[in-house]
């Protein structure tokens, strides 16, 4: 009977590792209880409609997605309702045309915001662990503002930050024109450059690829690393490659999310929904575990990655 | 009666004084020459004309009204139609297209296709040119496409047709069409500007003559009767002549360049001849006759199937133009504007882009030697130029002729030369120049083969001539046989299927 | 033997390729000739059909637009935001099509009047039209106020959806207009030869301004169609767009070096980069091996498609 | 008033035009002109400034090649990966700089062997190589063993970071080879008339593919510098670089038909470029008008070289 059961799993942006992880934890509830898992990235709206189309086509019963754009609630509600598909959405929650959230669709996920602040609560917490005098430090905030997600997850950082006490004029704008590494390094170097009087800094940005550009840069203008505070969203290869290097860098930590959960418990909560019509349950938040460089191996251990 | 006038024009590009008040005026139903070397400023005033480029200054008056066009339609409308030097037809289009190109019949914007076909069929029949309006023009041969330039100026009710050097790429037969719808239309009240550098025509056709001299009226000859050859060169030139032709007897060394049983997808025919040391082979043949072709394939331009080409005895298997200009045998082709001139790139470069390999050790450029090289060629063929470092496409037809010409006569350690309508739209003056280079080649031990459409060429110039007819050869004359009718007739298809059923 | 290879190069050999392609597709890949599926895939490359139709003109008169990406993106945006504050979807449509060509026009009028190379142009606009999106939208989705919006892209006639029909009446209108229009042969002859054609007194100037007017207003279209379907107006959207339409056209053989255009082609190319991408998720295809095939589909269709005009040319 | 347009419409136009703005950007902008900033300027267009040296080749021919944003990300993660397993910086570095050389002589050869529209033709490697990028890291970040990789960016000669100077020589040794050597000449009169040139004896197959065979060959030393730089392979690096790298070629004068391109142009389309991005960040320009404003620099760049081109004409 498992074996009939075929379960979408759509994701915004299937290049990158966080997603890929999400997948291999989903294809892992797959095995274990024998349904088809159909993988498909989705990067804009348009395909998103697609993908959906594409599932209903196959025969699934149901989806999982992590949208590229909230917003597109609505659309994908009423395109799931067509082609009778279960629906549930992973990392992203889905808003209606007012903003609000869609209550009726099972989400897990962490917001944005919430995770922007804990990074916040993090760098602020090293702040004052190193007794930095916050009125010297300089924050770089690498910003990709066409991204909803990533405006949210900066936004976070700065709130905690000021309720700190770090002084917002202390916040520098470090737009990165795409989303890569370079793109930060070019975009950190030119704050580093304008500001070139303040000693100390710190990074916070979108993901990890965003704060190694930022700490990349401070490298390339002769901080030395014990100056500088970046912590990264993702906990990715990129951010355990700085833990792995011989010296400290400047990239102090960075928050793991689970793609295990996101994956495996999504992909598992959808499975008994179709096959035991055991509803999941609306609203399943998880939260961020700081990694730094001397506790990555355990946090990483606990949240079930290898 | 006046009916076309031309005032006052003036024309100059950067550097350029390309017309300079020039005048003259053309009576109703007459055909005018117009003739000047290259670079007269001939052909720009036929732009200015035909709406194409607006003059500095001057008017031009047709059946006594001022026209004021400034662009290629106004003068459409006003009844100015231009046949350029250039061909300036679309490929990809069929010929029906292109002949009503701008002018489509349509109804509401909707193109009536039967009888966009239909007219030029029956239009084509009655003038007498032998084209199927659906042929893509991409399929037919330089000569085709020039007869579809004609039959598009034809085609029009128009006041006045300008010709520039119509016949540049056509041989006799085809000329003679065009020179009955010239005819035709000139009875019909037509006014005709005619632009050629071939004395014969000018007598032939036309009723006045203008001649100019950079970019200024040289002199103008309201009756042509009343002029004589001698007269038009020496004012055109500015000095006496003689004989364009003037052939030197050599003695012949052994065979140079053998080719035989030679053929391709564009000439299905095998075929070969044979050239020796210091001899001037001239191959003559109407359009489509396959000289080109043969040519080509001798070159190694088109992909040969089969054959054998030994120059001084030595097979040279060459299957790609490097290859056979690494073996000593060039080629100047036919079509200069898509396979001479490197557009962009100054008359300089244009001159060295094969020879420089000689004076480039290690692929480094000697920039003083590639000058001397351009300058001595600019010189010696006069092309019409601020400097050598001019971008070619701004040279005139016939001066951007002698600057291809100038690149296969500067290479170094060339055995056979190939020279495919090497006087294109080029002057008299510099015709007899060419001859000349070409003699001191041969006598140098070169071989040479010249192709071309111009029989009082072919005939001045060579010492045996090949004719060619239907991808054939068909017959070969030595020059103490060369005669006039003879050549002609073998090079007629109809004539020669008579011969040999 | 020679009589295959005859069929397959000849002048309608995409299309046998197509259809042989087609039918084995449909007989291997489960699910794939389902209605459903088929309707979803139609759907699918509704965006790039759309775009497509005006594309062929662009590139038959020798252009090239690379800003169609964004002007879907930011057409759909207008249409969403200025529905909203009207409270009229018809005023607000109206609106976004008169955007829509807006930009095209002055693209147009750029590369026309000022002879600018028409990538540059365009890859400028298509910066500068992005940019416009993201700030009138604030860098965030737009919701729409009015659900009758969405039944744009929901209803359907005899069972199709109305997208699918939009796509199919511009084939047939731009089919139509390319072959047998006097808009069409110009624009075919201003690619083939642009100086011929102006020399015989086409307008090339004007021909140029309103061939990218029309690939303007059609993006339009595309752009309310799209942001009928996600149901919203997103500034992100139909992103590397200009690419794929691309693509699908020099697929469907039509020359980048002008001239050379036909409607059945580039269906053709739309429905194969459509077929491609479905039947690779239908497959099960992983993300990475889904770059390689989808280059190795693209080059493989060109190499084909230039392997028969070789052929045909000699 | 004549000859102030004369100099700004002449040859050099593009270098005077770019030194005035140098200068009011120097003099309005704070923290321009400080040593730090401009290292950083210098750096941020290293990659950029690299790739731009072959381009320059490629579009001089008539060519285009969209392929190399892909291939500088795939070279970097070979360089990473091998150095990694080999444990020899030098061994990796040789084993990257040849597949990119490999990738562009793939390139080279479909397109000039098979006559393959280029674009087509880099479109489709753009995303095989992308593809592959992504498959032999896993879509993942590859980490440096060896530190001393670190030092290819980090170190410093006369106090001017190395990728600076490596920039700086591919630009004279590329403005040689262009001017001063029949490889360069041969390649313009290809762009300027490939069919002439094939006659006058040029072998146009094989320049072509040396061409792009040196393309790739140069993207992978970009590719090293870059993963240098950021400490690690990365799959998804260098994206849309190829649109930005042929935006300076074409600002520096490179036309797009072929035959006319000069390195000094491509030196000044590069630096525009970083500056005109470097300039945006210290006024600090929102993210969404910089697009607009990039968009806005591009098309006043050209425009102006036009006037320039369209002066000289007449
Ligand atoms: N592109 C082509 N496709 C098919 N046939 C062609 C093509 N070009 C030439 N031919 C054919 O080849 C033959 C010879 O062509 P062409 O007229 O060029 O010969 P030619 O002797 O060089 O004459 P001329 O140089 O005076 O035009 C003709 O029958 C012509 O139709
Ligand atoms: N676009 C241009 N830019 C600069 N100079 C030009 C341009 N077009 C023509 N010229 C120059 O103007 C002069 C007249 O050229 P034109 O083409 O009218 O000569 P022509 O009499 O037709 O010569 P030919 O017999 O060779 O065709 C020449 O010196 C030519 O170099
Ligand atoms: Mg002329
Ligand atoms: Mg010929």
């Amino acid at each position: 009977y498992a074996a009939d059961v075929k379960i979408g799993f759509v994701v915004k942006q299937p290049e990158e590792p966080w997603f890929q992880d999400e997948w291999k934890f989903a294809q892992k509830a797959a095995e274990e209880k024998g349904f088809t898992l159909v993988e498909i990235g989705a990067p804009d709206g348009e395909k998103v409609q697609a993908a959906i189309d594409n599932l209903g086509a196959q025969g699934a019963q149901g989806f999982i997605i992590c949208v590229p754009d909230v917003k597109l609630g609505p659309g994908i509600v009423a395109k799931a309702a067509a082609n009778d598909l279960k629906l549930m959405t992973v990392d992203d929650r889905l808003v209606s045309a007012d903003g609000e959230p869609i209550e009726g669709v099972p989400h897990m996920g962490i917001s944005a915001i919430k995770i922007g602040e804990t990074v916040g609560e993090s760098i602020a917490a090293e702040i004052k662990a190193r007794g930095w005098d916050m009125s010297e430090v300089g924050a770089i905030r690498v910003s990709y503002d066409q991204l909803p997600t990533a405006v949210d997850r900066v936004e976070g950082a700065i709130t905690a930050l000021k309720a700190a006490g770090f002084p917002a004029e202390n916040i520098y704008d470090a737009p990165q024109a795409k989303t890569d590494t370079e793109a930060a390094l070019n975009a950190a170097t030119t704050v580093l450059n304008q500001h070139a009087d303040v000693k100390k800094w710190i990074a916070f940005g979108l993901n990890d690829e965003a704060v190694l550009g930022a700490v990349r840069a401070t490298e390339s203008v002769g901080i030395p690393a014990e100056n500088v505070i970046g912590v990264g969203i993702g906990g990715a290869d990129s951010a355990i490659n700085e833990f792995k290097k011989p010296n400290p860098t400047g990239f102090y930590g960075t928050l793991i999310i689970s793609p295990k959960r996101h994956g495996y418990e999504t992909a598992l909560n959808m499975y008994e929904w179709i096959a035991n019509d055991k509803e999941p349950e609306k609203l399943i938040l998880t939260s961020g575990s700081l990694a730094l460089r001397d506790n990555y191996v355990d946090v990483r251990k606990d949240l079930g990655i290898e | 009666m006046t009916f076309l006038s031309v005032q006052n024009i003036s024309k100059s590009y950067p550097g350029v004084k390309a017309l300079s008040d020039v005048s003259f005026s053309v009576e109703k139903g007459a055909v005018h020459g117009l003739m000047g070397e290259n670079g007269a400023g001939k052909s720009t005033l036929i732009r200015v004309l035909s709406g194409d480029q607006n003059a500095d200054g001057g008017a031009i008056y047709i059946d006594g009204v001022k026209q004021d066009y400034t662009s290629v339609r106004d003068a459409f409308d006003a009844g100015v139609i231009v046949i350029h030097q250039e061909l300036q037809l679309v490929p990809e289009l069929t010929v029906a297209e292109n002949l009503w190109l701008g002018r489509y019949p349509s109804r509401a914007g909707v193109v009536d296709t039967k009888q966009l076909v239909a007219s030029v069929s029956s239009r084509l029949e009655e003038i007498g040119i032998d084209l199927d309006p659906n042929a893509k023009v991409s399929s037919l041969s330089l000569g085709a496409r020039q007869m579809v330039e004609i039959a598009k100026a034809v085609m029009m009710e128009a006041r006045v047709i300008a010709l520039d050097e119509p016949t540049s790429s056509l041989s006799s037969r085809e000329s003679e069409i065009l020179f009955d719808l010239i005819a035709r239309l000139k009875a019909k009240g037509t006014v005709i500007l005619y632009v050629s550098h071939r004395l014969e025509e000018i007598f032939h056709l036309c009723d006045s003559l203008t001649l100019l001299r950079d970019g200024r009226l040289a002199a103008h000859h309201p009756k042509i009767a009343d002029v004589s050859r001698e007269q038009i060169i020496a004012e055109m030139v500015g000095r006496e002549l003689g004989n364009i032709w003037r052939w030197r007897g050599r003695t012949l060394g052994p065979t140079r360049l053998e080719v035989s049983g030679i053929y391709g997808s564009t000439l299905p025919q095998p075929s070969g001849f044979s050239v020796r040391q210091g001899e001037i082979l001239g191959f003559f043949g109407l359009i489509g006759a396959g000289r080109s072709e043969m040519m080509r394939l001798i070159y190694g331009a088109d992909k040969r199937h089969g054959g054998k080409v030994t120059i001084d005895g030595v097979d040279v298997l060459p299957d790609n133009p490097r290859a056979s200009i690494n073996a000593g045998l060039v080629l100047c082709p036919e079509d200069r504007k898509h396979d001479g001139i490197i557009q962009g790139r100054s008359i300089e470069e244009n001159i060295a882009i094969s020879s420089r390999r000689h004076i480039s050790p290690f692929g480094l450029l000697q920039l003083r030697k590639e000058a001397a090289l351009a300058d001595r060629f600019i010189d010696r063929l006069k092309v019409r130029t601020p400097s050598r470092r001019q971008d070619i496409v701004n040279l005139s037809g016939g001066n951007q002729q002698k600057v291809i010409l100038g690149r296969w006569l500067s290479e170094q350690g060339v055995k056979v030369l190939i020279v495919d309508e090497p006087t294109r739209g080029v002057d008299v003056g510099a015709k007899s120049e060419i001859c000349d280079i070409l003699y001191e080649l041969a006598e140098g031990g070169m071989a040479i083969v010249v192709v071309s459409s111009e029989l009082p060429e072919v005939m001045g110039i060579s010492d045996r001539i090949i004719v060619m007819c239907e991808g054939r050869l068909a017959g070969e004359f030595t020059r103490d046989a060369f005669q006039e009718s003879e050549i002609l007739t073998l090079a007629l298809p109809d004539k020669n299927a008579a011969k040999n059923p | 033997m020679n009589s295959l290879k005859k069929i397959l190069l000849g002048d309608q050999g995409l299309v046998v390729i197509f259809a042989v392609a087609f039918a084995i597709v449909s007989l291997t890949v489960p699910n794939f000739l389902s209605e459903r599926n088929i309707l979803g895939l139609l759907q699918s490359v509704v965006t790039i059909g759309i775009v497509a139709c005006t594309m062929m003109f662009c590139l038959a008169s020798r252009d090239f637009d690379l800003s169609v990406g964004s002007t879907v993106a930011f057409t759909g945006m207008i249409a969403v935001i200025a529905s909203n504050m009207t409270g009229s979807i018809i005023l607000g449509l109206a609106i976004a099509l008169a955007s829509g060509a807006l930009v095209g026009a002055v693209n147009g009028f750029v590369i026309a009047c000022f002879r600018i190379n028409a990538l540059i142009t365009t890859l400028a606009t298509m910066q500068i039209v992005r940019g416009l999106a993201l700030i009138v939208s604030d860098g965030r989705a737009v919701g729409i106020n009015d659900p009758g919006f969405y039944q744009l892209a929901l209803s359907r006639f005899l069972g199709i959806p109305t997208p699918i029909w939009v796509m199919g009446a511009l084939f047939v209108v731009f089919g139509f207009l390319l072959n047998r229009t006097v808009f069409g042969k110009n624009t075919l002859a201003i690619g083939g030869n642009p100086e011929a054609a102006r020399l015989a007194g086409v307008n090339v100037v004007s021909m140029r301004i309103w061939i990218f007017a029309l690939q303007g207003l059609i993006c339009a279209v595309a752009g309310i169609m799209l942001a009928s379907r996600i149901t919203s107006g997103q500034p992100n959207a139909a992103t590397g767009l200009e690419l794929s339409v691309i693509s699908a056209c020099v697929l469907g053989g039509v020359s980048l070096a002008g001239g050379r255009a036909a409607m059945t082609g580039v269906i053709v190319g739309v429905m194969i980069m459509g077929i491609a991408e479905n039947v690779m998720n239908l497959l099960n295809i992983q993300a990475f091996y889904q770059y390689v095939v989808r280059g190795l589909i693209l080059l493989g269709a060109v190499l084909l498609d230039n392997l028969r005009s070789s052929a045909s040319r000699r």
